[in-house]
């Protein structure tokens, strides 16, 4: 990606989603800065997904405006900005039929990735990564939650994206799993990228997030750089109360 | 914070519905008048040609109906407004009301005309097929919700639907070749074919400005709510 | 970042077919479903209408046919299965390919898929029907070729929408049938033209009308796809 | 696929005012019943209309001359149309079946009679229902648009009272 500006930027303004005769998210305005993890909290049905669902350009927003990179939604359109985005859902969204690395090679042919040694080098670099090379050659139906989760994770991960979208990323992973999880999350933070995560697990939350978005009701409730004084878990409180 | 809640007043209930369902319901009596007073006795069929005259307009407006919704639908998939997909609905409505007309009136002529009820003919299956589809974009439209994904996917199937029956009309004609008595048609009774079809299609146009109306009124209500919720939240 | 062009239309449609081909393969979860199915349909066919030869070479074409509607529809209904355990559907249309390769990819599966089913229950018919159907084999399968083609590709867009719609699946073929009946009465009848037990004999003038109505539907399909799932 | 987010709390007391007005699931499925009705009491009056040239009993008024097998059979099959002339047969046959024909054509009349009468009403119907509920509906949404018309009234007092 491009080397003179390092920094990726997402920015959203007056993003707004409404479903039938209410809303789920109204009139947000932020900016997320490249190289920082900003830790999206609230309570359920805050609109939180609906954010993960309009950022990712999964859903189209009923009013308001999204950049990714400087490019904006309106204009270049959602495929151009979908590429830029990395996603880990509620679901693994892994083929159970695939082995891990026919699963990755997969998306890595659709993104029209290439690496200097070949496709197949990348995705067994990107397996290492999250520990799940020893499983490669395995069909993915057969493994646990914490597995197909690593692979979701490896999956996002595959094309190096501009904004990371990380909704529950923890789920079903041992504590390996998670400090392997948190290592690569503050790789791609190195790297400049966006990234967005939403857990309920506030402890790992705590430790890798540098500002925070809390949601309510669809509206903004809190936005700001964590402090060492403030707690994440203070935080939530006195914004959602 | 007023301006919040521009959502497009409806407009105002005007007078004109009232005259032309005035118009409507004169022209009906005067469409009796000319179908069972003025009209001849057919030599063949008798009274029974007489359904011609409402079978006819209405077979002829139900096709209007089908294809301005298919039209409207186009439209809706390409531009995405609101208003062309509560039109293209409305059409379907109509034009469906329309299709119950021929499909009812068009078995009791073939029973007493033909002998049977149904006869594998390319207009009779062109427009039951036709009537067929329309009858899915209807069911799924009313009971589907009122999502944007159901609205497209009846657009979908209505834009497909509609040039379908080219296709389900040649091959028909193909298959069945014999197209059923031409009528004849002295001048009185091209007289009262025309009337009636004047009349319908001020029936038919009261009917879709009726239901179109309703939508967008539908859909403004919806619009209000949602701000209100959105002010109230 | 790869450019995005028109060679990544069809570079992505083989990607996600190649993907379902294989995990089709792998499994077989649905051609199996598929050809017990056609099977099983043979069978109910073959008790409902045996009768003397002459019988037997006239309904052969309407009990073709509706096996090929029935085994479309449930191949087409199935279209999404192998997307939706974990939901990898997601992550598909996360990808940055042009919708209409999903649509072109699922389309080319389906229509395999049942063309497969039909070349098995073919033969299996004509055996339990006492017919003898090899100087027919080549416009046969032209015909039902094309017809398979033709649900196909009226099918998939449906069931595509379907998903984002949250349809239940009973409604599906209830859609699908009323939109496919041309190719039915063309196949129909280019069957029984074939088979020589109609008036006309002309079974290339229907098998024509099919593959206009397919390419009419296919074009209407990939031109308005983009806009059909742009939500 | 996405997830539609629950409706807030808010939302859903708010909903239950708005659905007093509002066409609900239930009126919904009313009107789809009404019209399966309709079409089915359309179709049973048809058949119930269809039953006299089947049965020979409308052919009392003119009784038949001499047993006839043929023009016995004709009135009981399934097929009231004459072709004027069913079968060489008839016409040379006799004198008798005159009568008969003329009774059949009878029945014929009344059946294109009876035939016109039901569809005539049918089509009345139809454009009589469908006006009718449209005009119902409208009815309904704009007492649902008027309510909420006045919330927003309400509420835009409520803002500007606090603001003064």
């Amino acid at each position: 990606m491009a080397g003179s500006s390092p920094r990726h930027e997402l920015r959203v303004q007056r993003l707004t989603k409404s479903f039938g005769e209410h809303y789920a998210l109204i009139e947000l305005d932020a900016t997320f800065k490249g190289g920082e993890v900003c830790a999206l909290l609230g309570p359920n049905g805050a609109g939180k997904s609906t954010l993960m669902n309009l950022l990712s350009t999964l859903m189209t927003p009923s009013e308001g405006e999204l950049w990714i990179d400087g490019r904006a939604l309106s204009e270049v359109g959602a495929r151009i900005l979908r590429g830029r985005v990395g996603f880990v859902g509620h679901h693994t969204m892994v083929y159970g039929a695939l082995t891990a690395s026919e699963n990755l090679m997969f998306f890595a042919q659709l993104y029209g990735l290439s690496h200097p040694e070949g496709l197949d080098q990348l995705v067994a670099e990107r397996l290492e990564e999250v520990g799940l090379s020893e499983a490669a050659r395995r069909p993915a139906s057969g493994f646990s939650r914490g597995m197909a989760q690593r692979l979701s994770l490896a999956r996002a991960l595959l094309p190096d994206p501009s904004v990371l979208l990380l909704d529950e990323p923890f789920t079903g992973l041992d504590q390996e799993g998670v400090a392997q999880a948190e290592a690569l999350i503050l790789k791609h933070k190195a790297r400049g990228a966006v990234i967005i995560a939403s857990s309920h697990d506030l402890s790992v939350m705590e430790r890798i997030s540098d500002v925070a978005l809390v949601l309510k009701r669809g509206r903004k409730a809190y936005s700001g750089a964590l402090s060492a004084e403030l707690s994440l878990a203070e935080l939530y409180q006195r914004s959602v109360a | 914070m007023s301006s919040d809640l521009t959502v497009g007043d409806p407009p105002k209930p005007s007078k004109a519905p009232l005259f032309w369902m005035t118009l409507a319901a004169l022209g009906m009596f005067l469409a009796h008048w000319l179908v069972f007073i003025y009209a001849p006795m057919e030599g063949t069929m008798r009274a029974v040609q007489r359904i011609f005259y409402f079978h006819l307009p209405s077979a002829w407006l139900c096709y209007l109906g089908f294809i301005m919704c298919a039209g409207s639908s186009l439209l809706y998939l390409l531009k995405q407004k609101s208003k062309h997909d509560a039109f293209a609905l409305a059409c379907a409505e109509v034009g469906l009301a329309f299709g119950v007309i021929v499909l009812t009136t068009g078995p009791l002529w073939a029973r007493a005309a033909w002998g049977v009820w149904w006869k594998w003919e390319p207009r009779l299956t062109t427009m039951a097929i036709l009537f067929l589809i329309f009858a899915c974009y209807w069911v799924i439209r009313s009971f589907g919700g009122d999502s944007p994904p159901v609205r497209k996917f009846g657009a979908v199937l209505a834009v497909f639907g509609a040039p379908n029956i080219v296709f389900v009309h040649i091959a028909v004609t193909r298959w069945r070749g014999d197209h059923p008595n031409n009528i004849q048609l002295e001048p009185e009774m091209r007289v009262v074919l025309y009337s009636c079809l004047l009349i319908f299609i001020i029936i038919y146009a009261l009917a879709l400005r009726l239901r179109y109306r309703v939508h967008m009124e539908e859909r403004t209500a919806s619009a209000l709510a949602r701000e209100l919720s959105r002010l109230g939240g | 970042m790869s450019a995005l062009n028109e060679r990544s239309l069809w570079r992505a449609t083989w990607v996600i077919f190649d993907k379902d081909l294989r995990v089709e393969l792998r499994s077989k979860e649905t051609f199996a479903t598929l050809g017990l199915f056609g099977a099983v349909l043979s069978f109910v066919f073959a008790f409902g209408f045996i009768g003397d030869p002459a019988v037997n070479l006239q309904v052969a074409p309407g009990v073709l046919w509706a096996g090929l509607l029935f085994v479309g529809a449930l191949g087409v209904g199935r279209t999404f299965a192998r997307e939706q355990d974990n939901n990898a559907f997601t992550a598909l249309a996360l990808s940055p390919i042009p919708r209409t390769a999903i649509l072109a990819a699922k389309v080319l599966m389906n229509f395999i898929l049942t063309a497969g089913t039909m070349a098995l229950m073919t033969p299996l018919l004509a055996l339990l029907l006492h017919l003898d159907l090899t100087p027919f084999a080549l416009p046969l399968a032209s015909l039902i070729g094309l017809g398979a083609l033709g649900f196909a590709l009226i099918g998939t867009p449906l069931a595509v929408l379907a998903v984002g719609a949250r349809f239940p699946e009973v409604l599906l073929p209830m859609v699908t049938f009323p939109l496919v009946s041309p190719v039915l009465i063309c196949g129909v009848r280019g069957c029984a033209a074939l088979f020589g037990t109609a008036v006309d004999d002309d079974y290339w003038a229907w098998a024509q009308m099919i593959l206009a109505f397919d390419l009419i539907a296919g074009l209407g399909g990939f031109f308005l796809f983009e806009w059909m799932v742009s939500e | 696929m996405s997830h539609l987010p629950p409706p807030h709390p808010l939302d859903d007391t708010h909903r239950k005012e708005l659905l007093v007005s509002d066409l609900t699931p239930l009126g919904r499925v009313a009107r789809a019943l009404i019209a399966t009705l309709s079409l089915c009491c359309g179709l049973l009056s048809v058949s119930y209309a269809d039953i006299p040239p089947n049965r020979p009993k409308a052919s009392s008024e003119v009784p038949i001359i001499g047993p006839d097998p043929i023009a016995k059979d004709t009135p009981s099959s399934a097929e009231p149309v004459t072709a004027p002339a069913t079968g060489s047969v008839d016409a040379v046959k006799a004198r008798e079946p005159s009568a008969s024909e003329l009774a059949k054509e009878e029945r014929l009349e009344e059946l294109r009679y009876k035939h016109l009468w039901i569809a005539y009403s049918i089509v009345w119907l139809v454009i009589f229902m469908f006006i009718r509920s449209t005009w119902k509906r409208s009815e309904a949404v704009a007492s649902r648009l008027d309510e909420l018309k006045g919330r927003v009234k309400r509420l835009e007092a409520q803002r500007s009272s606090e603001e003064g």
